[in-house]
């Protein structure tokens, strides 16, 4: 519907405890991720477990990443940080300008 | 009896609590994250840069064996809380190591709830102290690692990344700064900036302790499901470590305020440093437990009962 | 696109002025939310009105949840929220791994 | 007139006059949110402590007569302002009993003006006031919600849960927190935070006015608005409260300072407690009355002109 | 899936140095946008220019609007914006409750 | 040489380097950015106050030559800055623009370095130079924009708009706003806020520094890419602008004092107001030239050796 500058890119959302930020940042970028945006949040879910309020509460991490390296990204998630961190993950699609800036 | 009582009725003890009043009433108090970011580096500067105005004043001689004590001491800790909580209590290797890492480390803001306790009580600690308390932040947490390392697939390079990164932790590091910019700029340097780091600290660290308050009961509600067991380490551990420290004080020269002090050191658990680093190198450890243990039962036993007891404790002693 | 771990999931974002939040989390959790994520925000609409500075300005609440929970949702705005209070919601949809999480 | 002009010129009020040239001039100046609740609560704290310590040296005997007519006056305020804004300016019911909540409270900021404003014309003043502000925070706001609960669907739980909701709020929390502490610390506790709670006190207030300016002037523009009716009323209903409030001052026994302080405190408007009790539990009032009303007119009236005037008033009655 | 109350708009997401801010929300509602949401965060991207911390991190901004009016901002952000400023910008579909509150 | 060391040794320049070591060991040290903003409004409206209060004990006569010498020199110096860039190190015309927007207006924190300088030496300088600061923020700023005008397509609105967009914004508006505030209060008002904006003031200081030191150094690593010509522009610039200034405040009859303030506030380049004015006002120009030069090399170079020589200049002079 937009016109026809726009590329249809994935945008993958982690939101995760503050004490991963860093290290999860670095990762991204070694998937193939070209940038993030952070954002600091609050929350709830199943499990609550934080390590300390020193620390931060949560972090909202989005990165606008091609198909391919979504795929990546989740399975590094899953791979190091699904089971013991207190992550959740999700992914749509969205109409990016500029598309060459995300490879 | 009567220094309890005087105790509980500090104002820094009495913000405590009401900041646990203010999760019991359910109270829409909160603190700003930045403010309270911003009240802990104040309180790390300030306290260091004070240690460090006095540590200069000490001939080397004088340093070399309570600091070194400091050291083993903290390294020591994990060496019997590690085995002991897996064999007493079925603790797995990385609860077990996570515990010994914080109990190994010390508490910040007990230690200053010790000095107050001191001053109100008018005995006098040495001035070096703050040099302690950043020796003993960092060692506990290493051997504590390096002890689950031994019995795992862990590799040393980890280990080494490990301990730079919590060396520059910021706690760590703006304690050491601030004995850096204290020992530097001296008396007269320091006194330009007293009205900040010296006049206010205590009003500071009500302020401070009100969140702390409030942290700690919001765990409260988890000492149920931990179990007794847990409990009873966090109250029992704090005076064992506490009588080493204690003894280790009198042995290394230290006076009695400085002997109880150390002992309250060995005595505390760490909640700043500890957690953020055990979190990332052990995350199968169940922060439900060490953070528990160290903020909801040990650091406040130690706020309202545990000082003066220990410092009753060094009296026997001296 | 992404691979058959992850499962198509609504997510529910509610803007509103800060005074509701707690009740507003609350009833969400009703309705049948596993969990959300809140993020302080600020912004601009028809209304403009908010009750105090002090309370803060607008929370930005999103939730990942089934559609028939989704539905409540936007029920529940609409019966509480919408007549009297700043807020504004919309839902979209999300692939989300480990599906499981949220119900 | 000299008093007027002396309060002028004061940092505090020109601090608020510097807020409200901020949004005059556009300045892209603004307070990040976690300052300003940290000024608050400092500022709660702060007031509370020293209150608390004041408190415990009164006899019972004095206190009993303020409290119990500052919590009278605090509730029979709304019993007039309700009715009144419905027959002679046709509010709805809810917008009458909003305006009844936040007149029927009070501000702190006003109070702590007064004080300023006092001790600038070297008048004394009871040190047991902080505590007469906290029992003046709540009840107008609770009658305000029984008087229209009456006329409406509205159910008893649902009051019940009003109070302990605004018992527990942030604001009356810090400020009851902090005369506990006082109270219970005593002089010499409360000498070791003084350097926190008392020597920066004026000039966080001051920062804190600045705040409150910008915030009063960005409403300044809805005054159009809302329309004559409301600005007459938060003109004059101030004067006719503060009349009440100096003559129960004197009513109770209070000196001249106190007096004044109580017809202050009755004239004034929350913008803290109420707007939050009362956007939740009244929704369908008009936060643009109400909020338009307190904190852009009321609000800088008194502290401008009110407080100067209400001395004035009381020096006539002694 | 959702119910028939909803209507499809489309939400622009901006996220920029703080620089921006003011001019930029400025210019949205010139070109039609009823409303904003402003979130603060941080990120990191392909140019990491940003005019001063006194100003501010990023800024991320939410806008649902009308597809028209995603158009012109779009076109506005290309004309005024990419050249010089750290700024990304995409678009993606909502569905809204009271659709009527954003034209 | 004894003076740069015990400058080096004072706290507000060692907490300075502790911020560059904290990046250098890559701590995860942050400041909040609320706390930055809370920190920066409290300097402005501190140092303003105090120089308000001093202004008005000065007769008319002996600031008219110091304020409108100010005045002219941060407009002079983008007028040497402009041609130069462009002819001699072949810098576009909005880059070189920019960097005289930067290097005609000041740095508030290197004033303030200045004065505890001074003070630690025991020179004094006289109290109205913040109202000289206020009035060199902003001439510089739009002169370099005036001169990039006349070669392009720009039109005098946007100055004009300009123009009272700087006026407004934040530092400038606080720093004259505490201006006022301290001339209308005097001594007196100003007397009941010193325990907030005087006792803890170098001590707040010290934790800018901080920032400022770790804002710096996160830009260091851009020096490389920047090239030798902007390394030595930004610290031989310096020292040309210091010289006239010095000059000026000579001739002017300020003290010895007064011409070395003068000497560094012109030797100074602005991070705060120049660089928001100047992205928003010359996007084309590259943020990487000029805050790399500006808050990366003369920053640093003025706080660690600038200030020292250019009090030697000045004693050269008297
Ligand atoms: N259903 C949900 N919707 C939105 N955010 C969620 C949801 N569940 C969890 N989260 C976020 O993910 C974080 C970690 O979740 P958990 O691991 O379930 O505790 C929480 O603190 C929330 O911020
Ligand atoms: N068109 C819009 N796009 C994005 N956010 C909006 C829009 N309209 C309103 N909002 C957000 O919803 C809040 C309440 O909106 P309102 O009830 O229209 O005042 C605003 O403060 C904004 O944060
Ligand atoms: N691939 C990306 N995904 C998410 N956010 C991004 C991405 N690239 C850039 N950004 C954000 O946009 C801002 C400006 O980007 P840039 O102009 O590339 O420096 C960054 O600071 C990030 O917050
Ligand atoms: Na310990
Ligand atoms: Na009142
Ligand atoms: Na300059």
């Amino acid at each position: 519907m937009t016109s026809s500058r726009t590329v249809k890119l994935k945008r993958v959302t982690v939101v995760a405890e503050a004490v991963v930020e860093e290290k999860l940042l670095k990762e991204l970028l070694v998937a193939g991720a070209s940038g993030y945006t952070v954002t600091k949040t609050e929350g709830r879910g199943s499990r609550g477990v934080r390590a300390s309020d020193w620390e931060g509460r949560n972090v909202k991490v989005e990165t606008i990443v091609r198909p391919e390296v979504a795929e990546k990204i989740l399975a590094l998630l899953a791979d190091k940080y699904f089971k013991h961190f207190a992550v959740i993950a999700y992914v749509d699609e969205v109409e990016v300008v500029r598309g060459e800036k995300y490879s | 009896m009567d220094a309890i009582i005087a105790n509980f009725l500090s104002p820094i003890i009495l913000s405590f609590f009401l900041g646990v009043a203010a999760t019991v009433v359910r109270s829409d108090l909160r603190f700003p994250e930045p403010l309270y970011q911003g009240l802990a580096m104040y309180l790390l500067l300030a306290i260091g840069m004070k240690g460090g105005v006095s540590l200069v004043s000490y001939p080397v001689s004088e340093l070399v064996w309570p600091l070194l004590g400091a050291l083993l001491l903290s390294a020591a800790i994990p060496l019997w809380v590690y085995p002991f909580l897996q064999k007493a209590f079925k603790f797995s290797k990385a609860d077990a190591a996570a515990m010994g890492a914080h109990y190994g480390s010390v508490s910040i803001v007990t230690f200053l709830a010790a000095l107050s306790f001191l001053e109100m009580v008018g005995v006098e600690a040495e001035g070096y102290l703050p040099a302690v308390v950043a020796i003993m932040e960092v060692p506990g947490i290493i051997v504590a690692l390096f002890l689950i390392k031994k019995s795992s697939a862990r590799n040393n390079g980890e280990l080494w990344s490990v301990f730079t990164r919590v060396l520059s932790s910021k706690s760590v590091f703006l304690l050491l700064g601030g004995i850096l910019i204290g020992a530097l700029s001296g008396p007269e340097g320091f006194a330009k900036v007293e009205g900040f780091f010296v006049d206010p600290f205590q009003g500071i660290l009500c302020l401070f302790l009100l969140e702390m308050g409030m942290v700690a009961s919001r765990r409260f509600g988890d000492i149920r499901r931990v179990g007794w067991a847990l409990v009873a380490f966090g109250l029992l551990a704090p005076i064992v470590n506490a009588f080493w420290g204690i003894l280790l004080g009198m042995l290394c020269g230290m006076s009695l305020g400085g002997a109880t002090v150390l002992g309250v050191l060995a005595s505390s658990a760490s909640y700043i440093a500890a957690p953020a680093t055990v979190r990332l190198a052990l995350p199968e450890a169940n922060p439900g437990y060490y953070l528990t243990a160290s903020l909801a039962i040990t650091f406040p036993f130690n706020l309202a009962l545990g000082i003066p007891l220990y410092h009753m404790m060094a009296s026997w002693f001296y």
